[in-house]
């Protein structure tokens, strides 16, 4: 593998433009949407299949450092998880990590079973009822395989959305996190940059004004089949309970009679 | 927030009728092997209704995928992990044990009968599998208990389920006449009434339809119903022994 | 804008009046550049949108009190002596001396001396300078005597007191109080603040006082002219500026060139005798209005007839064909055929109701635009019967810039060129094209014409290259820059220009037909290098860290300054104020104009300023060379004052708490029949709400360009207003459920967005309610996206008009809110 | 035009084959085709965003005389390559199936349009030009003070925009009003 690639969506710089889901979706041909009634500007609610950038408006009352109403702007976008639970889940192997650390769908592998779906625990992946596949950001992996950067990235005005090597960026928000603590945001923090934290870090990382719970985002994200082998134990266990009463009761009614 | 995989009806059935294939299959093949002569009918029964069983229960699985052709990807590759990969070989295997089962089930042969019960043996394991992974499968995704409409839709069909389960009993007791007299009011009365009915029916059904969120007392529901599920295995087993 | 959005960056705080995060996003980058170098942002608006998400303060004003607030942070600056004293001493007209019997609204209860009820006008006599015997205005420099301009402005704005600021504009004492200290403590030698407006400040019956109240707080802080200063003029349309600079309005002609009337100009010689004034740039009018005729009227256009001049059209009056006078006098019967270009009035204009009904009373109506707009289309408006209306309809579809060839001009006065990338499709054609194809069968109708009115016409060529019909555009815009149409030799016989050459500087433009240009400002986007044409609107040379504005990427007008004024970021000796604010300076070593002279004007930007007048010449210190007498005009009359005063919008909620005027003297409000132009009384009870109109980020303007685009047009659920949840409690309204807002002129149904970001405010001590709704939308529009269509919210606005320009009043007017659709 | 050479960020190492992970299927082929660049072969035009005053620079793309992409060119010193909402969203100004590309006619009272040929139009238009300027053209009036002057002003054809359109445009319709006599000349500024 080569030098992982990433995102670095600092919120603190979102106007909440939306130029990446636009670009995203012109770059990615992903047509046309019915929008939902969200209460506010945010179109649409959820990631689905024709949105895999998603500008999340949230109205925060007394958020900003001087205590006037915040209203917090983030661009949200696949975490292509270091730990992702969507290629755990994905019985066919269509899901795939690339060399530069990214987590990809093989369109012409997936078979549309969706089980990748349940298994985000960021809710991004989606079905595309057309293709019968599951749909999620690449990270433009055509234009990063030729060296051009996602369109999200290219195209976001105030650079909240920034792409590079992991590594380096990682570096740079540290710095941004302790720069906006000084300013007063004293919720101000990484989410998924540390790759020994959840989900062996994500690919795309973020820097919140406030908790990641405010955002949609869960505290802290596990692997779904991290239960796998408690649950197996568990069944196998009842398994063998009930097989034993029901092979006491053949027993039982064997003694009866004639073995045949 | 994480989402549900819009699983619909086809799916339902699929867990359902996997699971009363596993459960015929392996009440068979304990029947076959350990059961006497009059336990010889209960075995080819279920044998014969596992295959069918398994059979639909590939086709919807088949059907519902968003492109039912790749069904084959699945097999090339396998996660021990990954419930979701397991299943679809186990539907693929225990297919296959329930045709030869079956097959062995229409011939008196007792080399026939020798095998098929070491066969069963073996097969048990995997419609045991069958019957009990879609519960691993759906307790292992990002979904919390309660959220997500189509996680919803699952958890309705869970309630509509414990309705027909009353419903069958209650049918199931009045066919049986006289000779559900043991099951409702001797010996095992009291644990068909409290726990069966009670613990193991009305209560989780009374939480589900609270509405309840709290995940804890949506585990204790599911607890019941899986002590429901073994009183029910229990009373019917013994009160038709006693 | 005078100044370069790169340059923002330079900034120490930034105000945005403007919502710029949302309608100029990608310029805003330079805010958030500034905002990481440590500047601070402030947004006054009387809704918080995504603007004050980003702001490090964000201030709510009520809609139409901006004179209010610009003149408390007057009062502020002076009454804290955070001015910038050199600046103003030497670089505006605060020194300058006003005629004695000139009084100001301090005096006369919110009038200046000279208003006249019966007409409704001023006066002006009185709004001048007192001059010495040379006719130089008198000045005096301690600025103490009282009737120094400084004297009468710090006394007209005296009494903007924060209490007042409060009072009438909603903003809390202390919170004014923060902002103006943040804003005007950031002034002097080594620190600039930069000013954004938009339709926010033009919007109103005082727009054009709203801008000065800016440009005057600008001037008083030191902040034109130079790094991170500036007044930042958003434009909202890619060619918005061209089209102005190209004078598609009623009042000029292409280079900012009067347009005659016909009781003041009834020949050229009377024409530039009123029009040349006696100092700063314009003294060369002549030149420029001459070399325009020449490229009108090519070889007709002669001395001995003027260059064509009588061949132009005379205005009536200067109170007539504006945009807002078209429809008015469109539905009294006046107007008979009607070219829509690129331009949707029956969404975009104010009281679109009216505008609807005035195109019903045409006898032919020809749109020409990318899309079929409700324009193109009235006839078949909701409501409507399509056999009731007897207007022709000719829609003939256009071209996007993607197809064509040409030039646009940016907010920053950069012209940009674009390439055809690819063939329009069917019968797509360039606007151009049309108006080629147009005027080549106008000209065969009119072939043989004897009658002087059509000679003009007949005379003017509309071919560019060798196919008629597909104008060549670089040939057009050679036309635009002007060339020599004759050669041109200098003083010792060397030919400058070749017959036919693009000329390099309006510099050498003249007065007697020997040169063209049909814009002069444009003159030197295109010049003869090696004997190839050098198209400087499609320079692409990136920016670096020799040149943070970019010289070599397009091509800004005038002769590619990028900051205007420039001249005023050095001092009085030619020296910048600071190292850290320099732009340009006077090197007195560097080469001069003739080999035996030195000294230069030198540094990031192209003087804005005679190259190689020195700071201790005569006029070498005063920057603002447009002006006649070269200084920055704190004093400058227009038709309602000398100084921007505060009135109440024509329909407001309150009374106003400043004076007893209680809307502009001199306002135009037309009377149009029918009842189509119904206003509401001060503080109706029946419309209590104030309602100001916006754009969104997703949409632009009135949707023809956004709403027929899934991509945009998905992004918002449907057509809404938004209102602050005290209202929406007030009212019984959820977020989400259907309203209806009332105007006198009509309602609109739309989605109710309850949000924290609209809050009422307290005017006087009372609550007052203010409402906002973005005016994107039309009954057109994608039909898989039921809520890209949507009622128009124009049909709400009035027709009135500010007395300088006649913009309408959409940033503030009145309304009611009812649940439910009603 | 060639691809603009800012537009490339080059990672060190890339290659065009993907790894999986685990499956043992063999991605090269679908990793290739998931990692061709539509934009490689075709040719790039240098554009200018024709919404707001910002006047961001674009790359338009085209194959065949389509438009297949439109992205920012990071070389405008103004913008360094980013697009808003709709500067991303341009190419549906061209390729739209709303988008009419017939020239139009609506006869009085009708209720729907007709196709028309461009040639038909342009003639029709001029004589409305011609004949509406033939009745109501004012050559002369009288002034303030009761003086009959030429004013060759045409007041009953009304011009509106465009902001919209290229200066080259703006200047001939200037020029065309102008040289015509129509004083009712107007666009988007006055709004």
């Amino acid at each position: 593998m080569v030098r992982t690639l990433a995102m670095f969506t600092d919120t603190s710089l979102c106007i909440g433009c939306r130029a990446c889901q636009v670009a995203c979706k012109q770059w990615n041909e992903l047509g046309l949407e019915v929008p939902e009634w969200t209460g506010g500007y945010q179109n649409h609610a959820h990631f689905t299949d024709k949105t895999y950038r998603l500008v999340r408006f949230i109205e925060e009352p007394g958020g900003k450092p001087n205590g006037d109403l915040a209203w917090l702007l983030m661009s949200d976008v696949c975490k292509h998880c270091a730990e992702a639970g969507c290629l755990d889940a994905c019985p066919t192997g269509a899901i795939y990590r690339t060399e530069y650390g990214t987590v990809n769908i093989n369109q012409d592998v997936c078979n549309g079973c969706r089980y990748c779906v349940s298994s985000c625990p960021f809710g991004v992946v989606s079905f595309n009822e057309s293709t019968g596949t599951a749909k999620k950001c690449t990270f433009c992996n055509d234009r990063i395989h030729n060296g051009l950067g996602p369109a999200c990235a290219k195209a976001c005005p105030t650079e909240s959305i920034q792409f590079g090597f992991r590594d380096e960026l990682v570096g740079k928000a540290a710095k941004r996190v302790e720069k906006l603590k000084a300013m007063g945001f004293k919720d101000a923090q990484l989410y998924g940059a540390d790759a020994k934290g959840f989900l062996g870090g994500l690919n795309a990382f973020f820097l919140l004004l406030a908790k990641p719970s405010t955002y949609d985002l869960p505290d802290n994200p596990r692997l779904p089949q991290r239960n796998v082998m408690v649950d197996s134990l568990l069944s196998i266990g009842s398994a063998l309970v009930v097989g034993l009463g029901v092979l006491l009761s053949f027993r039982e009614r064997g003694k009866g009679g004639p073995h045949a | 927030m994480p989402k549900p995989p819009h699983w619909e009806l086809m799916i339902v059935w699929y867990f359902f009728l996997g699971g009363i294939a596993g459960g015929a299959y392996f009440t068979a093949a304990i029947a076959d092997n350990f059961g006497g002569a009059r336990d010889r009918g209960v075995a080819r029964a279920g044998y014969l209704l596992s295959l069918p069983l398994v059979a639909v229960c590939g086709l919807l699985l088949i059907a519902d995928l968003g492109v039912p052709t790749r069904f084959l990807n699945m097999m090339r590759t396998l996660k021990v992990w990954d419930p979701m990969s397991i299943g679809a070989w186990i539907v693929g295997v225990f297919g296959l044990f329930t045709f030869v089962s079956s097959a062995l089930s229409l011939s008196s042969s007792p080399s026939h009968a020798a095998l098929r019960r070491k066969i069963g043996l073996v097969g048990i394991f995997f419609g045991f599998f069958l019957a009990s992974y879609t519960g691993v499968l759906l307790s292992n995704s990002a979904m919390p208990f309660s959220a997500g409409e189509g996680w919803g839709k699952l958890k309705h069909a869970d309630r509509y389920s414990m309705l027909v389960e009353l419903l069958l009993l209650a049918a199931l007791i009045a066919a049986l006449g006289a000779a559900a007299r043991p099951l409702v009011s001797g010996h095992f009365a009291t644990l068909f009434w409290g726990g069966l009915i009670g613990l193991g029916l009305l209560l989780p059904l009374a939480l589900d339809l609270l509405g309840t969120r709290a995940r804890a007392l949506g585990a204790l529901a599911a607890a019941l119903v899986l002590i429901g599920g073994f009183v029910l295995r229990y009373v019917v087993l013994m009160s038709v022994q006693a | 804008m005078t100044t370069n959005l790169i340059d923002m960056q330079n900034s120490d705080v930034i105000m945005a009046t403007s919502n710029m995060a949302e309608n100029h996003p990608v310029g805003f980058q330079w805010v958030m550049k500034a905002k990481e170098r440590g500047a601070k942002l402030i947004h006054v608006d009387p809704r918080y949108t995504r603007t004050s998400a980003a702001a490090d303060i964000h201030l709510p004003l009520r809609s139409g009190t901006n004179i209010a607030f610009f003149g408390g942070l007057i009062n502020y600056a002076i009454a804290k002596n955070l001015y910038f004293r050199d600046y103003v001493v030497h670089y505006t007209n605060a020194s300058f001396l006003i005629d004695p019997a000139f009084k100001t609204p301090t005096d006369l209860d919110g009038l200046f001396t000279g208003y006249d009820p019966a007409k409704k006008v001023y006066d002006r006599s009185s709004w001048k300078y007192q001059v010495d015997g040379e006719g130089n205005p008198r000045r005096d420099n301690t600025l103490k005597d009282p009737q120094t301009v400084f004297q009468l402005l710090k006394r007209h704005y005296s009494r903007y007191t924060p209490d007042m600021i409060e009072k009438v504009c909603g903003i809390p004492k202390a919170k004014f109080e923060e902002v103006a200290q943040l804003y005007c403590s950031n002034s002097g030698p080594e620190k600039t603040g930069a000013i954004t407006y938009a339709l926010n400040l033009t919007q109103h019956t005082n727009g054009v006082e709203n801008i000065r109240s800016l440009c005057m707080l600008q001037l008083l802080l030191g902040n034109v002219g130079r790094p991170g200063g500036g007044v930042v003029a958003l434009r909202g349309h890619a060619n918005v500026q061209g089209a102005t600079d190209l004078e598609l309005l009623y009042h000029e002609l292409p280079g900012y060139l009067p347009m005659p009337l016909r009781d003041q100009h009834p020949d050229l010689k009377t024409y530039l005798e009123r029009e040349t004034p006696k100092g700063g740039f314009w003294v060369n009018r002549p030149k420029f209005m001459v070399s325009l005729l020449k490229a009108f009227y090519g070889d007709a256009a002669t001395k001995d007839n003027d260059f064509g001049y009588q061949w132009l059209p005379k205005r009536a009056s200067a109170d007539a064909y504006s945009h807002q006078h078209m429809f008015v006098d469109m539905y009294e019967g006046k107007i008979k055929g009607f070219l829509a270009d690129g331009q949707n009035p029956a969404v975009g204009g104010p009281n679109a109701k009216l505008t609807r009904a005035a195109m019903a009373k045409l006898d032919w109506l020809l749109v020409v635009d990318i899309f079929l707009t409700e324009t193109a289309e009235f006839w078949k408006a909701p409501g409507i019967n399509a056999q009731d209306i007897k207007t022709e309809v000719f829609f003939l579809p256009a071209a996007p810039a993607a197809e064509k060839d040409g030039s646009l001009t940016n907010t920053m006065r950069l012209i940009q060129w674009h390439d055809k990338a690819v063939t329009p499709p069917g019968d797509v054609h360039s606007d151009a094209d049309f108006f080629c194809s147009l005027a080549h069968r106008l000209q065969k109708l009119y072939a043989g014409s004897k009658k002087d009115r059509d000679k003009g016409f007949l005379a003017a060529n509309f071919t560019y290259g060798a196919k008629p019909d597909e104008p060549e555009m670089v040939e057009v815009l050679k036309e635009i820059n002007g060339v020599a149409t004759e050669d041109i030799t200098d003083k010792d016989g060397k030919l400058v220009y070749r017959k036919g050459q693009p000329l390099n500087s309006f510099a050498h433009l003249t007065d007697d037909g020997k040169t063209t240009s049909g814009c002069w400002i444009y003159t030197g986007v295109t010049v003869e290098v090696d004997g190839k044409l050098v198209n400087k609107a499609a320079g692409r040379k990136p920016a670096d860290d020799k040149d943070y504005l970019a010289h070599g990427w397009g091509f800004a007008w005038p002769a590619n300054r990028r900051i205007l004024y420039n001249r005023a970021a050095a001092d009085l000796r030619g020296k910048p104020w600071s190292e850290k604010k320099k732009l340009i300076w006077w090197d007195a070593n560097a080469p001069g104009q003739k080999p035996e002279d030195k000294g230069k004007w030198v540094g990031l930007d192209v003087p804005d300023f005679n190259a190689f007048l020195a700071p201790d010449a005569k006029n070498g210190d005063k920057p603002f060379i447009m002006r006649t007498d070269l200084v920055g005009g704190f004093f400058g009359p227009l038709n309602d004052g000398p100084f921007p005063e505060h009135y109440e919008p024509v329909e407001s909620p309150t009374k106003n708490l400043l004076s007893k005027t209680q809307i502009n003297p001199v306002v135009k409000i037309w009377k149009v029949p029918d009842q189509k132009n119904e206003l509401a009384p001060v503080g109706s009870p029946d419309y209590p709400y104030v309602i100001t109109t916006y754009r969104l980020t997703e949409h632009h303007l009135s949707g023809v360009m956004s709403r027929y685009l899934p991509m945009l047009a998905e992004l918002h659920h449907s057509h809404f207003a938004e209102i602050s949840h005290e209202l929406a409690r007030e009212l019984g309204i959820e977020n989400g459920e259907k309203i209806t807002v009332l105007s006198p002129r009509g309602k609109v149904h739309v989605t109710a967005m309850v949000t924290h970001r609209i809050k009422p405010f307290t005017i006087n001590g009372k609550t007052v309610h203010q409402i906002g709704v973005p005016w994107h939308w039309g009954w057109k529009g994608v039909d898989e996206l039921p809520g890209s269509r949507g009622d128009i919210t124009n049909d709400l606005s009035a027709t009135v008009g500010d007395p300088n320009v006649y913009i309408q009043e959409t940033k503030a007017f009145v309304c009611n809110v009812k649940k439910g659709v009603v | 035009m060639s691809l603009s050479r800012r537009d490339f960020l080059k990672f060190s190492g890339a290659t065009a084959a993907g790894v999986a992970a685990g499956t043992g299927i063999d991605l090269a082929p679908v990793e290739a085709a998931a990692t061709s660049l539509k934009i490689k072969e075709a040719k790039a035009f240098a554009g200018v965003c024709p919404y707001c005053a910002v006047g961001c620079g674009q790359l338009i793309y085209t194959r065949d005389n389509k438009i297949i992409d439109i992205e920012g060119n990071p070389d405008t010193p103004h913008t360094l390559g980013r697009l808003c909402p709709k500067g991303a969203a341009t190419i549906q100004l061209s390729n739209n199936p709303l988008r009419p590309t017939r020239a139009l006619y609506r006869a009085p009272g009708s209720d729907k349009w007709e196709e028309k040929p461009i040639e038909w139009m342009y003639e029709q238009i001029a004589g409305r030009y011609h004949d509406t300027r033939e009745k109501y053209f004012i050559e002369k009036e009288k002034d303030k003070d009761g003086k009959e002057v030429t004013v060759n002003r045409l007041e009953a054809i009304a011009s509106l925009g465009s902001a919209c359109i290229d200066n080259e445009e703006c200047y001939l319709l200037s020029k065309l009003n102008r040289t015509l006599g129509i004083v009712y000349h107007e666009h988007q500024a006055r709004v």
